[in-house]
């Protein structure tokens, strides 16, 4: 038998080299960083922020080309690996968020003095599979993109050498890490079995809708091999130890990128991969979706420190953007749960990576990661403080800031299901987002109506590279709120939903 | 609707305009107090003249039909667009947000309350204006409801940065209830938009669609709308953010707290939940009645237990707006109209109440009812506008006071084609001791305070002299408009009842008048 | 074919692979414990593949090989480092941060 | 018998039509006074008292056309009042009118008004001088005044209640108006929350009236249901049911019992008296407290349905007003404050008015109205001369007073002129009220209340005999003596003492009575006493039933005739055509208005100020009241009259001459004669033998008087009342407001704070609370986060598996 399959003739794949492009300009940056460190003297290694933040912005080019010139979904590998709006969306989203980090990093990395042409490698490299990521419409793509974008991550969390720390984060995020994509793996090794094949849409034609315990048991492994990526509860026991342990610019990355990242795999999985068997999803999601909110929340009520506080605050933020996953197979709602999700994805990467460049603002001056250390920081900071108040009155879903269209749209989606359960969601999630408000709530209080704590009201230095994040973001987060329209316009991805066929 | 006034750039520029303001004087160094302050000023001045504009343009003639309306895309994907517009019901409303802005800012001219930092006070005071201002004309559901939340952070700092003691807990407090509330809102509204079809935001649309859902889903939809809704107003039992939030707020945030933020809830019922679901809304008549009633007594009662002044001022405020929503739950167009009557009135009463508070404060350094007396013997003419005032307040006929709470009594005698006669009838006897309970409490408080010898603690050459002196020149100022009102529209409350019925009597469709 | 005692064996494996996981406290063990799910799971793709007659199994496992590879380098780097942090890799001892 | 009608035209005039500005021209003044007042070198009391002229000379004008226009009408017929309405406002579809309804009871209540508060505001000019707050005390006054005459010209309840409201704020003012007293200011809230509380009663009532009766009166008459016409006809036209006119017609009488102080809300107005006596005098004798009754006798049709007047039961009204005179008038047995006496006998006065309203005595009782203002204003007008000249402030009789005829002549004689009045002594005005009061109501049937009147009679003449025999008679004592009091006892009846009124800048004229002793008045407050005196003696006269017809003017002039006429004969009445262009010109009045004022009287006269009115010839009873008018409407209720007899009015006169003797006699004893003389008697009873008993007997009916009637009188019984009175009733009254306290410190305490406020914060707590509870899942050891992890795996797979076999 083998011998057939040896036989059979060898013909080479047609390559679309501009869909590919973003990707090979993301190669390419990184080779030239790996050269570039091997024979740069330490002194003028400052060259490589510049050079991985052009990478990023330059692989960004052809996106947008991309996207403007929309010549419909381009296939490759025989539709294995897709370019279509939606994974057009993600990939432009990963490469911002991306030079967002390096601007938050730049700083940080130099002054640390921690092997920057490597930090920078890994780092492209872990964008590199989450771009990959946004395309991959095979198993075994999936599987491959997704340990090309957590291996580097786990190095990065473990980046600070000498801080136990980080070392403690970086293992628990890598042991964890593994283990679940080895439970993700049992579980596509059963897929394989069930439909012999590793291309989703197959694998979507071969399961239908009707449900052996064997298929669902598949199917319920491969979710939870994402449900870790984006730390939903409770496969987030790893996430408030990593941030907290890995360095900030890590944190901000892993909790926006890597967990955006997880979200786009899950969806395609589900969407192109699952769509006839949301029986089984659509209850996972639910259950996972209320969990991970409330706990998210009731946790980050408790925390003292900012970072770890971040931490559980997007575990939450996790929740909602799951909400409309769990109504995702009812008639018609695919296509508005999908939207909701990207939306929900871009504002939340905005508004995040916002508050972790205040944070480092505020860290650099306070040298202190306690919530406390805010205190009075309006009376002497008051850009910053009015900035941090914007994130987090995005964050709480409040207008005029992105984060309310993105719940807006969550429930939206969840109304439009009209299901009992839906409206049970949707009333655990306003809730929530009340919730939410306590400990967003206590910064905005410890920012403006709490006296400064050790007096010191010298005014705070803002790098520029960090003044350019946080205009940025600030300005994302403002736009999104006041004109969600552009969004909203790219989350109009009907092509992914098309697999629902309904 | 179609066009009438070709005016419609009247309603954006008066909503925006602050904005315009807070972003000159974002660059304004924090330093130049009297700049900023000048700058802020002129800004709701400027506002204020558009407003004005506005109503010279508005055709009377014509209260009961959408004027300057405008309508762009906004967010063509969920179907929600920029869509506003202004009628009878609205005019007032919208004026008076306004005009509270004007004065409050001038009274804030040398009331700035500690700590200080004239700058972000005035700002946030501007951004209160756009969000209030918004969401009185807004004609999009989801335009609403980010103008509705637009007015929350502001109040949330005003309170909790410039506050009392208690600041924070009552901020916090204030948020939590009105954010709990909007989120119910919200999935009402969703789930209206999407029983009607999933077509459109637009309130006149939905108020077409509404009557074709079933009685239950109505009344569902009704439900999430009354939560957030009655926590704005705020209705028993949703009310107890409100003496927190009042006794802690600044005086300038109490005032725009009690003159206008209250009246963004019952401009829903109006407005919103009882158009668009009039099913509902007969069915939830009695009960929104009987809250009502309970809140009249309970807040009148909850008065008289108070020591704090401004605490007691702020539970009359419960009692009040259980007198509008009475009006507002008979369903009959007189009844609206007493309510809508009621909300102004109330707007310009108690906002007028909260300043002489906040004055009082500020001579006496306390507002414990028991230290002050004999004010009438130290600053007469404090103690005479406090009069005036609770006399006002108490429902006296010939001010404003009296147009709301009589007719919204009158009403309940006769609610609506279907609703219950009896109980009404019972509501309208509850409401009617209630009046008795609000002269009760009100001279209580007048007779306490300003009656009587002055406190030795406060008598002249115990320290405090300095601080006591009557009323000047910032207060006059900003005091006189109100005063006036107060007189002119209950001697002629014509004025604003001849813009409200019409309006009302379209609002009220669906209840064949 | 005889696929069944394959797939036996495979879930045997999990199994164990998972109890190590669990049950160990040193992070060495820890890892031979994931790598012996990821060689169950290739167990099963090679049984599949062999069933369904089809190649994507086997380039899938080869796939698993290479990357356990990879990962298994990180993840000894890891704890060679945190054998230098603390003289000990025992993962008890990781719990500075928790709550 | 409708159908021949004859037209007639009715004679007006501009006063009549334009009577609405009587109570204009004093709000205008009030305005002045408060603007201008303190500029003013007489400190803004020249407006007042401006103002006030004004008003009356407006106000006889309109009484003087209103009774050319009767004199005008043919005998029996029914004089149409002279209505105007102008929308004040509209309320889907539903106006609420502003305007006048003039007649004759109008007009004689408006002259009343206008007159009492001249002169009371003259004597004030005086009696305030240097007080404190002069400018305040004038424009509450005369704002007062103002809300009282537009009560009387009220043309509906809204603008009725407008007034009524405004007299109770004036009312709060004045008898707080020395407010630096706790005592003061307290018993301003207590008055003011006292009427508020009956005011339930006028706001219900108004609202239920107005609903049952709107459509009738739209259609019939072309009116709201707000108009007193309006209510007037409805009442009378059947169409009422029977639950809506009593229970409007009960509520709007409790709204009475608060104002005029009826039984058992009567305990505000003797505290009342802290104000100034001016204000007790206008407020508190002569006007306000007079506004329940004009209610009652305004909306008479109304009570007369609703309470079923002349059903032969007795009903609300004569049982309330019968209770107030006893109960009042035992109460004016225990005072020693004489302005308290004067307030007593006042609410016993308003007794007989309610009763007689109760009772079918309709013109009586307005005719005490009329005649009761004078005498009583009167009165107090000279206690406060008393207090002001001769007992240095105090109105304490037996402490500072007595024996004051020799020093105040002019005073004492009023005093005695209208305590003859009052007690109803032929042929002092009070007999021709009163004694008609009591007469009718026997004649109507309600003999029992015929008799508690005349026992009222005889408690009046006793108790005023002894005010008057503790003030003027007897020796000096205390102030009135030269004393002069300690400033602390000058404070410790401090709740009824005027030293206030002078300031404390005007300390020295303070003294200077007290140097002087006791003195007359100077003729600001002479001047209006006499005229009031002479009124108090001659306005009877002007209703002098044993005089015969030609002298029974109160009753042409002022009660209207019953009769059926025509609706558009009422409903034209818009104040002539010209009036009626002013109405239809309101851009907001109601159409039906000009429908009938137009379309429906085709015959309209032309020439302005003239109205039509239908009589029938040779109708001798009036079916009004009785049954329903088949065509047309009533606009009164038929009354009867009872014909005077010299020996009823013998038998009254006899009852107080009684009264006056035996309290004269009482006095005597106790007050001249004092303890020693039975003293001496009762030896005298244990020494001698049996024959001197006769002598004696004269000392047993000493002893008896003294110790058994006057004592069962006025220890046992009134003392009783008195303490129910105060512990009872006055506890009610205060109670409530402690009470309310109460209740409301509870729920605030334990409902607000606690469950509502609770149940918020305590999701807060819980929401903390779970945090910390969750936090040892996050125990940070990997292999525990890995268990966590596969367990949660396989418990999903699980029951994945299960489910789906």
């Amino acid at each position: 038998m083998l011998s057939t399959i040896a036989t059979a003739a060898w013909s080479s794949p047609t390559i679309d080299y501009h869909a590919l492009a973003p990707e090979m300009i993301l190669g390419a940056g990184i080779v030239l960083l790996l050269l570039l460190d091997l024979f740069l003297s330490d002194a003028r290694k400052w060259i490589l922020t510049p050079v991985a933040s052009f990478t990023l912005l330059g692989a960004f080019l052809p996106v947008l080309t991309l996207a403007l010139n929309n010549a419909g979904t381009r296939q490759m590998f025989d539709g294995r690996y897709v370019i279509d709006d939606f994974s057009l969306v993600m990939k432009g989203m990963f490469l911002l968020a991306g030079y967002v980090v390096v601007l938050l990093a730049a700083d940080y990395i130099r002054e640390g003095d921690y092997y920057q042409g490597e930090f920078w490698f890994l780092m492209l490299s872990s964008i590199m599979g989450m771009v990959m990521m946004a395309s991959s419409r095979d198993l075994i793509s999936i599987f491959v993109s997704l340990e090309f974008l957590s291996i580097p991550a786990y190095m990065l969390a473990a980046w600070r050498k000498r801080d136990s720390r980080s070392n403690e984060a970086g293992i628990k995020y890598y042991l964890l890490g593994v283990f679940a994509s080895a439970i993700m793996l049992y579980g596509m090794s059963l897929l394989y079995g069930i439909t012999n094949s590793t291309k989703l849409t197959e694998i979507g034609a071969s399961l239908g809708s009707n449900l052996t315990s064997i298929r669902a048991l598949a199917v319920f492994f491969v979710v939870i091999g994402f449900a870790f990526k984006i730390s939903a509860v409770p496969f987030h026991t790893w996430a408030p130890d990593t941030y907290q342990g890995a360095p900030t610019p890590v944190t901000a990355f892993l909790s926006v990128a890597s967990k955006a990242a997880g979200f786009v795999a899950l969806v395609t999985v589900v969407y192109v991969g699952f769509p006839g068997s949301h029986a089984v999803w659509q209850p996972v999601f639910w259950i996972l979706s209320a969990a991970t909110m409330t706990l998210g929340n009731v946790m980050a009520l408790k925390q003292t420190s900012i970072v770890r506080m971040l931490a559980y605050s997007s575990i939450a933020q996790g929740g909602f953007i799951l909400m409309p996953l769990a109504v995702a197979g009812e008639t018609g709602v695919a296509e508005s749960a999908l939207r909701a999700v990207v939306t929900y994805l871009i504002v939340y990467a905005a508004t995040n990576l916002g508050v972790f460049a205040v944070v480092m603002v505020v860290a650099r001056k306070t040298r202190s990661g306690e919530i406390s250390s805010y205190g009075g920081l309006f009376s002497y900071a008051p850009g910053i403080a009015t900035l941090m108040t914007i994130f987090m009155a995005s964050l709480a879903g409040i207008p005029p800031f992105g984060g309310w269209f993105g719940k807006f749209a969550a429930f939206q989606s969840l109304v439009s299901a009209g299901t009992t359960w839906a409206y049970v969601l949707a009333i655990i999630g306003g809730v929530n987002s009340v919730v939410a408000f306590g400990y967003y709530g206590s910064i905005l209080r410890e920012m403006w109506m709490r006296p400064v704590p050790d007096g010191d009201t010298s005014p705070v230095s803002v790098k520029s590279s960090l003044a350019v994040a946080l205009g940025i973001t600030g300005l994302a987060t403002l736009l999104l709120g006041v004109l969600p329209g552009i969004v909203i316009h790219f989350g109009d991805i009907a092509g992914l939903a098309g697999a629902f066929g309904r | 609707m179609e066009v009438i006034s070709n005016h419609n750039w009247a309603l954006t520029v008066g909503t925006f305009l602050p904005l315009v303001g807070v972003l000159i004087m974002l660059f304004i160094p924090k330093a130049e107090e009297a700049l900023i302050k000048s700058v802020a000023i002129a800004t709701a001045i400027a506002t204020l003249a558009v407003g004005i504009y506005t109503m010279v343009q508005f055709d009377f003639g014509n209260a009961g039909a959408m004027q300057f309306v405008a309508q762009h895309d906004w967010i063509s994907v969920i179907k929600s667009s920029y869509y506003i517009g202004i009628d009878g019901i609205s005019l007032p409303l919208y004026l008076l947000s306004m005009v509270i802005t004007v004065l409050v800012m001038i009274y804030s001219w040398d009331h700035v309350p500690s700590p200080g930092n004239p700058k972000a006070f005035f700002i946030l005071m501007l951004i209160l204006q756009t969000g209030m201002a918004g969401t009185f004309i807004a004609r999009d559901l989801i335009l609403f409801f980010v103008f509705f939340e637009l007015v929350l952070l502001p109040m949330y700092f005003m309170i909790g940065v410039w506050g009392g003691e208690n600041r924070q807990y009552a901020s916090l407090k204030f948020f939590l209830y009105t954010m709990f509330g909007s989120a119910l809102m919200l999935v009402a509204f969703l789930a209206l938009f999407f029983k009607t079809g999933a077509e459109s935001f637009s309130i006149p649309f939905l108020i077409e669609q509404g009557m074709n859902i079933s009685r239950t889903t109505q009344i569902w939809i009704f439900a999430g709308m009354f939560v957030g809704f009655a926590v704005k107003v705020p209705m028993f039992p949703f009310h107890t953010w409100l003496p927190d939030a009042h006794t802690q707020a600044p005086t300038q945030g109490s005032v725009i707290l009690a003159a206008v933020l209250l009246k963004l809830g019952t401009y829903g019922f109006v407005r919103i939940a009882i158009p668009v679901l009039p099913e509902a809304a007969k069915a939830w008549a009695p009960y929104i009645g009987g809250l009502a009633v309970i809140g009249i007594i309970y807040g009148s009662l909850g008065c008289l237990a108070q020591t704090d002044m401004k605490r007691l001022i702020a539970f009359s405020s419960v009692a009040h707006m259980g007198f509008v929503m009475l009006g507002i739950s008979t369903l009959t167009s007189f009844g609206m109209n007493a309510a809508m009557f009621g909300m102004v009135a109330h707007g310009l009463i108690t906002g007028m109440l909260f300043f002489v508070a906040g004055s009082v404060k500020e001579r006496y350094h306390t507002l414990e009812i028991k230290r002050i007396s004999g004010m009438l013997l130290q600053m007469p003419k404090l103690g005479w506008i406090l009069g005036f005032c609770a006399m006002a307040s108490l429902g006296l006929p010939g001010l404003a006071g009296f147009w709301g709470e009589f007719p919204a009594i009158l009403s309940a005698y006769q609610p609506a084609p279907g609703l219950s006669v009896n109980v009404f009838r019972t509501y309208m006897v509850i409401a009617a001791i209630g009046t008795v309970f609000a002269a009760g409490y009100l001279l209580w408080l007048f007779q306490r305070i300003a009656f009587g010898e002055p406190a030795a603690e406060f008598a002249a050459g115990h320290g405090h002299d300095e601080d006591i002196h009557d009323v000047n020149k910032f207060e006059w100022i900003a005091w006189t408009p109100l005063l006036i009102a107060i007189v002119v529209f209950g001697v002629y409350p014509q004025l604003m009842f001849k813009v409200l019925d019409p309006a009302v009597g379209v609002t009220l469709k669906a209840f064949g008048g | 074919m005889f696929v069944n005692q394959f797939l036996i064996l495979a879930a045997v494996l999990f199994c164990i692979g998972v109890y190590g996981v669990i049950a160990r406290k040193n992070a060495v063990l820890v890892l031979m414990s994931i790598e012996l799910i990821l060689n169950s799971v290739n167990i099963n793709l090679l049984a599949f593949s062999m069933r369904n007659g089809s190649l994507d199994g086997h380039t899938f496992a080869l796939y698993i090989i290479a990357i356990a590879a990879a990962e298994v380098g990180v993840g000894l780097a890891m704890v060679l480092l945190m054998y230098r942090n603390r003289r000990s890799i025992d993962l008890d001892e990781l719990s500075e941060m928790k709550g | 018998m409708f159908a021949e009608a004859t037209e007639v035209a009715l004679k007006s005039g501009w006063f009549l039509e334009h009577a609405w500005v009587v109570p204009v021209i004093p709000a205008l003044s009030f305005f002045l006074i408060i603007f201008f007042g303190k500029r003013m070198p007489k400190k803004g009391s020249e407006f007042g008292v401006a103002s006030m002229l004004g008003s009356l000379v407006f106000a006889g004008g309109a009484a003087y056309q209103w009774i050319q226009r009767v004199n005008g009408a043919p005998e029996g017929a029914f004089v149409s009042p002279v209505v105007k309405t102008w929308t004040w406002w509209q309320n889907s579809g539903i106006s609420f009118g502003i305007g006048q309804h003039v007649d004759g009871l109008t007009v004689a209540i408006l002259l009343v008004v206008a007159f009492i508060s001249t002169l009371v505001q003259i004597y004030s000019l005086e009696y305030l001088r240097g007080d404190r707050r002069y400018t305040h005390f004038f424009a509450s006054l005369t704002l007062f005044s103002a809300g009282m005459l537009n009560m009387v010209v009220a043309e509906n309840m809204i603008q009725l209640i407008l007034g009524w409201e405004i007299m109770g704020l004036c009312s709060f003012l004045l008898i707080g108006h020395w407010w630096e007293e706790g005592a003061n200011s307290r018993a301003a809230l207590k008055a003011f929350f006292t009427t508020r509380t009956g005011d339930i009663g006028l706001l219900t009532g108004t609202a239920i009236l107005f609903f049952s009766a709107n459509e009738w009166t739209t259609k019939t008459l072309g009116v709201s249901g707000f108009s007193i016409r309006g209510l007037s006809s409805w009442a009378l036209s059947g169409d009422p049911g029977h639950a809506a006119i009593t229970m409007g017609a009960i509520a709007l009488f409790i709204a009475a019992i608060g104002k005029s102080g009826q039984f058992p809300l009567h305990t505000w107005l003797p505290d009342a008296m802290a104000g100034p006596t001016p204000v007790s005098s206008l407020l508190h004798s002569s006007t306000m407290v007079v506004a329940g009754v004009f209610l009652v006798a305004r909306l008479y049709p109304v009570f007369f349905k609703g309470m079923d007047i002349l059903g032969g039961s007795a009903n609300f009204i004569v049982v309330i007003g019968g209770i107030t005179i006893v109960i009042a008038a035992l109460l004016a047995f225990v005072q020693t404050d004489i302005k308290k006496v004067l307030a007593y006998s006042t609410v016993s006065q308003l007794g007989y008015m309610m009763m007689g309203l109760g009772a079918g005595a309709w013109l009586p009782a307005v005719f005490h109205i009329f005649t009761h203002a004078f005498f009583k204003a009167c009165l107090f007008l000279g206690a406060g001369s008393i207090s002001h000249s001769s007992s240095h402030h105090s109105f304490e009789m037996k402490k500072d007073m007595g024996g004051l005829r020799k020093f105040m002549p002019i005073t004492f004689g009023t005093w005695i002129i209208s305590t003859l009045a009052l007690c109803g002594v032929f042929p002092f005005s009070g007999f021709f009220s009163k004694d008609e009061i009591i007469d009718n109501v026997g004649h109507n049937g309600y003999n029992v209340f015929m008799y508690v009147g005349l026992a009222g009679a005889f408690l009046t003449a006793a108790y005023m005999t002894r005010a008057t025999y503790l003030t003027f008679f007897g020796q000096p004592r205390g102030a009135s003596a030269g004393e002069h009091h300690e400033e602390e006892s000058h404070d410790s009846h401090a709740a009824h003492d005027d030293h206030a009124d002078h300031g404390h800048d005007a300390h020295d004229s303070h003294d200077a009575h007290a140097s002087q002793g006791p003195h007359e008045s100077g003729w600001l407050i002479t001047v209006p006493l006499i005229i009031l005196a002479t009124l108090a003696l001659s306005s009877g006269f002007l209703n002098a039933l044993p005089f015969g017809e030609k002298f029974e003017n109160f009753k042409k002039w002022v009660e209207p005739s019953a009769e059926v006429v025509n609706p558009t004969g009422i409903a034209y009445v818009v104040g002539g055509v010209g009036e009626a262009r002013i109405a239809s010109e309101t851009p907001t009045d109601s159409t039906v208005e000009e429908g009938e004022a137009h379309s429906e009287t085709p015959m309209a006269p032309t020439a302005s100020g003239e109205d039509t009115y239908s009589s029938e010839s040779g109708h001798s009873k009036s079916p009004c009241g009785t049954e329903t008018p088949e065509q047309g409407v009533c606009a009164a209720p038929q009354l009867n009259h009872a014909p005077f007899k010299w020996s009823k009015a013998g038998m009254s006169m006899l009852i107080v001459l009684a009264g006056f003797l035996l309290s004269l006699f009482v006095c005597i004893q106790l007050y001249e004669k004092k303890n020693k003389k039975f003293v001496g008697l009762t030896e005298r009873n244990k020494v001698l033998g049996f024959g001197y008993k006769l002598l004696v007997n004269k000392y047993y009916l000493d002893v008896l008087y003294e110790k058994i009637i006057v004592r069962s009188i006025a220890h046992p019984i009134s003392a009783a009342v008195y303490w129910f009175n105060q512990k009872v009733l006055d506890g009610v009254i205060n109670g409530a407001g402690t009470t309310a306290k109460g209740i409301a410190g509870w729920v605030y305490r334990n409902i607000d704070q606690r469950v509502v406020d609770g149940a918020v914060n305590g999701t807060g707590s819980v929401a903390q609370g779970a945090g910390s509870a969750l936090r040892p899942v996050q125990s940070g050891k990997v292999n525990q986060y890995g268990a966590l992890l596969f367990g949660a795996a396989a418990i999903g797979a699980l029951v994945l598996v299960i489910v789906n076999t």
